[in-house]
């Protein structure tokens, strides 16, 4: 009787411990991000102030846009997309080159540009099962080619594009654009990315289904999942989003080039890794990918205000990703749920 | 079995084909031999008589310009025990090229450039080469030559490939753009050795490096950037303090472009104050991130940024002002995009230096066709220094790239 | 019934050597089309060339076949390089060589802890050390590049003694070599592609699995850095940022692996066949280079080769997973005509 | 002890071992003696397998004493179990699938000529070892993930075989083999024991414990309840022991009320797995589905669902042509199958109960493109509580729970659905008594409520209990059909082998 009662303490216990573990692995980013701050406060009174956490937000939204997206690439548990930087060089390049027929065409066509590589990868990695990190830098490579080739290494401009039309203006300012007063377009737009991301992953049939898919893959299809389409659904949802971070990067850089976009491959895994997502998939959710991105941000910030230079930053970035991950590792660990 | 017998065969294959290959080029070099003294003559007058200082860049500038005097001061016993604020620190870097002996330099045959097969090697893509090769193939064009240009993607090992694969297809010149200025003396010893010419061009290699070249041209950055400075003291009456966002790591720019203003200012405006140097790349969003958090942490102490950079960072540093509203501070880079003068239009930037990359890709070819005509050449060529402002940047539209 | 036990073996032979065939038919073609390709200067720069990518490619191939993913080694054959030419003015070629290599292994036993131990993602850890490696490396040099003036190793290296065989790429061929022997004719070589195949029986079997780990991880460091180390030899020089723009060593080495044929969910993979493939992707790029076409069409070709060989791969590994199990009297059956044919 | 036996080979003093959370193995006294096979049992979860991995040195952190051959020894790796001459066959198999037979065989102690590997000699040696477990067929260099699963169990047997361990242990070594390798396999277990080998035997299946050991200890929630000879005991005793409780009658009878068809196959085939193959089952029916190992019966299976493809023939439900291209379609139609794959196919083992369970349901609860989660709640309730899942938790890792209940977990699945017709790839493969028997209260419930049931098993007395009428199958082809009362065991064993007085339909 006695050891009876033990064993259920003890089991109340730890489903308490694993409560708290799972908690913390879902949202344990923002203890994080709150952690930053606390520090940032104290090293710095220009901290705590709006318009430098507006700059930490609009710094890194591009990359949220990016982030979310390739996120559901990885909740699935295929990695990462090394597609990514030609994916928004591409989008970008011919939303630039449709300018001359009016933003709306240019931003459509931009996005379909994106979505076209995004629809090859979805076939061929959802239908095919090649793998993906793989077959993403296959695509990198020949895309780049590709583009270099269709544009003879020259990179084109808006303004000349749009041959004087409004809408080359229009998409120049695209970047640059406030609505509702003072709220930069780009981080409304992330923030409306990294809520249907949410809705996406936690509420709909999709999200639910790739959670499946992302634990096990043969279960997911023994569960009647229609699994090539699912996954080949990340792909195309993770190009949309890559290219809307595309046409917001050229828009930024006023100029369609193919070297637009490079680094945001592996920087969206670092941001989607450290929000909690963990390689092996089915973890995590679009709101901690968001406050990885935070957590980039405010490191960046935190480092340049204290004065540390370029390349101590990159080895303190490393290092916090790598703990933080670790202890990620850890604690999922503890509950049982090893991902290794 | 399978496998064993067809490496075998494979093998075999390879020495094969390999020793037919040997017997192969020899041939090629017979004609060469039966050249007469004539037409070399006819050649070179042809060369001589083609005129050049007609060709325009795109951007309606003469391609050619007479090449800027440039005052050479004496070497300091040991630059490196200077600090870095002192000009004279970074002596080897600026003045590479001027004192070098040269070692082995071919004779220049002084039969006419017409004809003649170059192998220019750049160092990467960009938009910027691509306008350099432009540039180069315009003017070897002019001169009637064969004009051939590579380009290893910024990858060091492509690049030493690259120059082995020029020098097996045996040019009367090979044009080099290194990808790093040390690196580029094996590199140019290599082509010196095998006997062929060489002209290093764009990136400023090292001294040891300039023994084994005819010559060098390229922006004199040094140069440039303190006339940039010596604008940007002016425009802040000689104070206020300065941020440098530097070129990327690994090549002269990143110092020249850096510690060009920060010597010339300590020498005309010591009153100034270097704030803080951070290399966040070419990329606009970092570059945002960083000056929009100098903004934050200096205030209304920073008064002038100066960027390597007139595309991507400078966007980057005109939306970070714009956002914190800060009108006062000045922007300096370098550049002449078609991105940077719309900046200098709009006001964003106040100057940028005026590198044409077309007469950049341009002076090694009229070096190479100078050289082949047996003119004098001199050791170091710079193309022509300027500070393009709001008041004189509709000259130099449309831009290049 | 005859013919499907040949045809089945011969595309097994073909997927078994496919990475000679590649080889082979790039050659051939370079060989027949491209001008100035073929002669012992040309051959020798593209063995020259890809002399450092096969150096990589061995630790490279070793972690692939135990699983695992090494993002670090562009890096660390970045350390390797700065150290022996940063070091060598005050301690000589032989202990700033010694050095640099042994500082790349640290890397690697870091690495390869922070796997086996502290059991995080591969992936996620060598990324991290990737950006971190890089940032000692700026800091050493101060983000410049830095050189030697003595010449005279970095000619011995390069020179082609032996027809087709400069030290340089003696030394990478002898390692290459050496490596494969110890890889799959030693019993603890085996034992990569034990942990590889199957971390869990490799462990019950009573291999120290973890140790494995950190060795492969060693190994593909310590190659990394001795690949970069001899590279900067061969040019007096190094560069801190070498695969920081363009296209990275790593990408080249990744494709390589891939398309000689290693599994990158391990237990599979020959470093001589990653080693071939690292040379038939130069003697790709040499070749198109020689028709002086630009860099596009390069890396649009190597891509191209990479896509073919991701798809073929997939496409064998579904068509086997739709015959496992099939019966052989029932196919036999088929053949009667019992059925409708296929 | 017995006059036969010589000495303790292993005894294990008061042994425990802690997982986070709960205590699996508590205080066990347990002993096997040279030249006897000493039989293990208990429910899942009882803590066998826990025991087992730490005779094989799996844990580091356990507390108690281990001696083997009377000597103390501290089992923390399991290269220092190897080292005490102890081998594992473990319940999943444990081989490496892109590497060669030989070397999977010979893992760890390849055979060398100075430094390399010696090739003739690793052939040799692997041959002679498959020889012992009749598989002298095999190619020993070729790759395990070329045989079949019963074939790698064997080769699994012979890789422990061969390093001459004095104590083995094997973890339901029956469980993917067919009739004859379980005899084959009881034989050389016989030759093992005349050896002087101290066998450790773990199985659900209690004649073959009647058949192979000499003494039996049973286990209960972490504790040893008591070992005894064998001749003390009958399975109804050790059914006892292990549930706690008497059991009566196991399988209960049950009236079955026949609806009308609701499931007809015609002639299907999919070439090279089965060919041509008809039956029908009603609704209110569990048909058994029978054959030895490699029959076809799971492709079948399979193919009806939709999770691999038709080559010809035509499946009606209720009457109308089912059209489905993939296992989405055929589920909506309501065919289901339950995977023989627990851990690889059936289960995310890292998501939790209640993430499993509903799977199925997603697709139905999705309104409007969102998905309700609010009936969530009282179906899980409903499900944990009639499958009688421990713990009742829905918020539990399925990883973390025992075999039995995972496999409740899996069959929830399917419940939360109640598909017209559900296939059931054995469903009770490696799950003690007491889960076994709420499995089957679930199914015959299922079946009861007017829909057909598919029963794939390779349990024979499970298969003729829960049975109203069993088809045949015997390569890759239906032999026949057997109704209620004309089959009992021995009538369908022979039947599957193609011998019997058995009258073939096709």
């Amino acid at each position: 009787m006695s050891t009876e009662n033990m064993s259920t303490k003890l089991d109340r216990r730890s489903s308490k411990h694993a409560k708290w573990n799972l908690w913390l692995n879902k949202f344990g980013v923002y203890f994080m991000v709150i952690l930053f701050i606390a520090f940032g406060t104290l090293i710095s009174d220009k901290f705590l102030t709006v318009s430098n956490f507006m700059n930490i937000i609009q710094a890194v939204a591009m990359l949220g846009i990016v982030a979310v997206g390739v996120s559901f690439i990885t909740y699935s548990g295929h990695f990462a997309d090394m597609s990514v930087p030609v994916i928004m060089a591409f989008s970008g390049i011919i939303a630039v080159g449709a300018v001359k027929y009016g933003i709306v065409i240019s931003i459509l066509l931009g996005i379909a540009a994106g979505l076209s590589i995004g629809l090859v990868n979805a076939f061929v990695i959802g239908k095919l099962r090649a793998n993906p990190i793989i077959w993403t830098l296959a695509v990198a490579f020949v895309m780049n080619g590709f583009i270099r080739w269709a544009y003879s290494g020259n990179q084109i401009y808006p303004d000349v594009e749009s041959k004087g039309n409004v809408a080359g203006q229009i998409f120049v300012n695209l970047s640059r654009m406030n609505v509702f007063g003072s709220l930069p377009l780009m981080v409304l737009v992330m923030f409306i990315v990294v809520i249907i991301g949410q809705i996406l992953l936690t509420k709909t049939k999709f999200g639910l289904q790739l959670k499946l898919i992302g634990s096990n893959y043969e279960a997911a299809k023994m569960t009647g999942v229609n699994v090539s389409r699912t996954v080949g659904l990340a792909f195309i949802l993770s190009s949309v989003t890559t290219s809307i971070g595309g046409i917001f990067l050229t828009s930024l850089a006023k100029v369609g080039a193919y070297y637009n976009g490079i680094g945001y491959d592996f920087n969206a895994v670092t941001a989607i890794v450290l929000g909690g997502m963990t390689l092996a998939g089915g973890r995590g959710n679009a709101i901690g990918v968001l406050g990885g991105v935070f957590t980039l941000g405010l490191l960046s910030n935190i480092m340049t205000l204290i004065g540390v230079d370029t390349f101590s930053q990159a080895i303190v970035k490393g290092i916090i990703f790598i703990i933080v991950v670790g202890i990620n590792a850890k604690s999922l660990r503890k509950l049982g749920r090893d991902d290794a | 079995m399978l496998k064993k017998s067809l490496v075998l065969l494979l093998v075999l294959t390879m020495v094969a084909s390999l020793f037919a290959g040997c017997a192969a080029p020899a041939p090629a070099e017979a004609p060469a031999a039966t050249t007469a003294e004539d037409p070399n003559k006819k050649n070179l007058e042809d060369s001589l008589a083609i005129d050049i200082s007609t060709l325009k860049g795109t951007d309606g500038q003469p391609l050619i310009l007479p090449m800027e005097k440039k005052e050479i001061p004496a070497r300091p016993a040991d630059p490196a025990a200077l600090p870095e604020e002192d000009a004279l620190h970074w002596y080897d870097m600026e003045f590479a090229g001027w004192s070098a002996e040269k070692i082995n330099i071919p004779k220049s045959p002084a039969n006419g450039a017409i004809g003649k097969k170059v192998v220019t090697i750049i160092n990467g893509d960009h938009p910027y080469l691509t306008a350099y090769s432009n540039g180069a193939k315009k003017l070897a064009e002019a001169y009637k030559m064969d004009l051939k240009v590579m380009s290893p993607n910024w990858d060091l090992n492509v690049q030493n490939q690259m120059i082995d694969q020029a020098i097996n297809s045996k040019p009367d010149m090979i044009i080099l753009v290194p990808l790093d200025a040390k690196a580029a003396v094996q590199q140019f010893r290599k082509i010196n050795q095998a006997g062929i010419p060489c002209i290093a061009s764009n990136m400023l290699p090292e001294d040891e490096g300039m023994k084994y070249v005819i010559g060098w041209t390229g922006p004199d950055d040094w140069g440039q950037f303190r006339l940039l400075a010596q604008h940007l003291a002016k425009t802040l009456n000689n104070e206020g303090g300065i941020a440098y966002i530097r070129h990327a790591p690994g090549g002269s720019p990143f110092f020249a472009r850096t510690y060009g203003p920060i010597t010339e200012l300590k020498k005309i405006a010591p009153k100034m104050e270097v704030l803080d140097m951070q290399a966040p790349g070419f990329e606009a969003e970092k570059t945002m991130q960083v000056v929009s958090d100098w903004i934050t942490k200096f205030g209304p102490k920073l008064k002038g940024i100066v960027a390597a950079d007139d595309s991507a960072q400078a966007i980057g540093i005109a939306e970070a002002l714009k956002k914190a509203n800060r009108t006062d501070i000045v922007v300096y880079a370098a550049g002449n995009s078609k991105v940077g003068m719309d900046g200098v239009k709009a006001g964003n930037i106040n100057a940028i230096t005026y590198q044409s990359a077309e007469a950049d890709g341009a002076v090694p070819v009229l070096m190479a066709a100078d050289w082949f005509n047996g003119k004098e050449v001199e050791p170091v060529r710079y193309l022509p220094k300027h500070v393009i402002t709001k008041d004189d940047v509709d000259n130099y539209m449309p831009a290049q790239w | 019934m005859l013919n499907i036990i040949r045809s089945k073996n011969i595309s097994k032979w073909i997927d078994n050597n496919r990475i000679y065939l590649i080889f082979i038919v790039v050659f051939l073609l370079a060989t027949a089309f491209a001008p100035n390709f073929f002669n012992l200067f040309n051959l020798t720069n593209i063995l020259r060339g890809a002399s450092l990518g096969m150096m990589v490619a061995i630790g490279f191939t070793i972690v692939m076949i135990c699983g695992h993913m090494d993002l670090s080694v562009a890096s660390t054959l970045n350390l390797g390089a700065i150290l022996v030419i940063g070091m060598q003015p005050r301690f000589g070629w032989t202990v700033s060589l010694i050095a640099a290599v042994l500082a790349g292994g640290i890397v690697g036993i870091i690495n390869g802890l922070l796997v086996a131990k502290a059991k995080i993602h591969s992936f996620i850890v060598t990324l991290g050390t990737m950006t971190i490696v890089q940032g000692i490396i700026y800091m050493y040099s101060h983000g410049s590049s830095i050189n030697v003036t003595d010449f005279a190793l970095a000619d011995w290296i390069d020179k082609a003694v032996i027809p087709l065989l400069p030290p340089r790429v003696l030394i990478t061929v002898i390692a290459v070599a050496l490596f494969e022997v110890f890889l799959t004719r030693t019993p603890y070589g085996k034992g990569f592609y034990m942990v590889g195949g199957n971390k869990e029986t490799a462990w019950l079997a009573g291999f120290n699995t973890d140790r494995y780990l950190i060795n492969a991880f060693t190994i593909s460091a310590l190659m990394a850095a001795l690949g970069g180390a001899l590279f900067s030899i061969s040019i007096s020089s190094a560069v801190p940022n070498m695969g920081e723009k363009g296209v990275s060593p790593l990408m080249i080495v990744l494709a390589a692996t891939i398309i000689g044929g290693t599994s990158m969910a391990g237990g599979k993979g020959s470093i001589v066949k990653s080693a071939v493939a690292v040379i038939a992707l130069g003697t790709l790029f040499n070749g198109l280079n020689c028709f002086g076409t630009g860099y596009e069409v390069q890396i649009f070709a190597s891509g191209l080769v990479l896509a073919i060989v991701v798809l073929y791969e997939a496409f064998a590994l579904y068509k086997q997973d739709r015959l496992r199990g099939q019966r052989p009297e029932l196919l036999k059956e088929l053949e009667d005509g019992r059925f409708k044919k296929i | 002890m017995g006059e036969n036996k010589s000495g303790l080979a292993l005894s294990m003093n008061h042994v425990s071992k802690r997982y986070p959370g709960t205590l699996a193995v508590d205080g066990v006294d347990f002993e096997v003696c040279s030249g006897e096979v000493h039989a293990l049992i208990g429910e899942n979860g009882a803590g066998k397998s826990t025991l087992m991995k730490m005779i094989a040195g799996s844990f580091s952190d356990y507390t108690g004493e281990i001696c083997i051959n009377g000597k103390e020894v501290r089992l923390s790796s399991p290269s220092i179990a190897k080292e005490n001459g102890i081998e594992m066959i473990y319940q999943e198999l444990s081989l490496a699938l892109s590497l060669s037979i030989a070397e999977n065989v010979l893992v760890g102690n390849l055979p060398t000529k100075g430094i390399f590997v010696d090739r003739k000699a690793m052939v040799e040696r692997t041959r002679d070892r498959l020889k012992r477990v009749g598989l002298e067929h095999l190619d020993p260099l070729m790759p395990v993930k070329d045989i079949s699963q019963h074939e790698a169990q064997l080769v699994e047997i012979a890789k422990a075989l061969g390093n001459n361990p004095c104590i083995l242990v094997m973890d339901e070594p029956t469980s993917a083999l067919s009739r004859e390798e379980v005899e084959r396999l009881f034989k050389i277990i016989d030759s093992l024991k005349k050896q002087g080998l101290a066998i450790i035997y773990i199985s659900h299946h209690l004649p073959e414990i009647f058949r192979v050991a000499d003494r039996v200890t049973v286990m209960r929630d972490g504790k040893r309840v008591g070992t005894y000879e064998i001749e003390e005991v009958n399975a109804g005793k050790l059914v006892e022991l292990m549930v706690g409780r008497s059991v009566s009658e196991f399988y209960s009878s049950r009236s079955t009320h026949l609806g009308e068809e609701m499931l007809r196959a015609e002639h299907l085939s999919r070439y090279g797995f089965f060919h041509d193959v008809s039956f029908n089952v009603r609704a209110g029916e569990i048909l058994g589905l029978y054959g030895l190992a490699g029959a076809g019966r799971s492709e079948l299976g399979r193919s009806i669902c939709g999770a691999d493809p038709i080559d010809e023939g035509e499946i009606h439900l209720k009457g109308q042509k089912l059209a489905h291209k993939n296992m989405g379609q055929a589920l909506e139609a309501g065919v289901a199958y339950l995977t023989e794959n627990r851990k690889t196919q059936g289960l995310a083992l890292r998501l939790t109960v209640g993430e499993n369970a509903l799977a199925a349901l997603i697709p139905k609860h999705t309104k409007n493109f969102f998905y309700s989660g609010k009936d969530d709640k009282p179906v899980l309730d409903r499900l944990i509580s009639d499958l009688q899942i421990y713990p009742p938790d829905p918020s539990r890792t399925v990883g973390n729970l025992s075999g039995g209940n995972q496999q409740k977990v899996l069959l929830s699945k399917w419940l939360s659905i109640s598909p017209k017709v559900l296939i059931l790839d054995e469903p009770t493969r490696g799950v003690d008594i007491g889960a076994k028997m709420i499995i089957h209260q679930a199914i015959e419930k299922l079946a009861g409520q007017g829909n057909a049931v598919i029963l794939i098993s390779s349990d024979l007395p499970e298969l003729v209990a829960m049975s109203d009428r069993v088809v045949i199958m015997r390569k890759g082809h239906l032999i026949g059909e057997m109704n209620k009362g004309e089959f009992n065991e021995e009538t369908v064993l022979l039947a599957a082998n193609g011998e019997g007085g058995f009258v073939n339909v096709n």
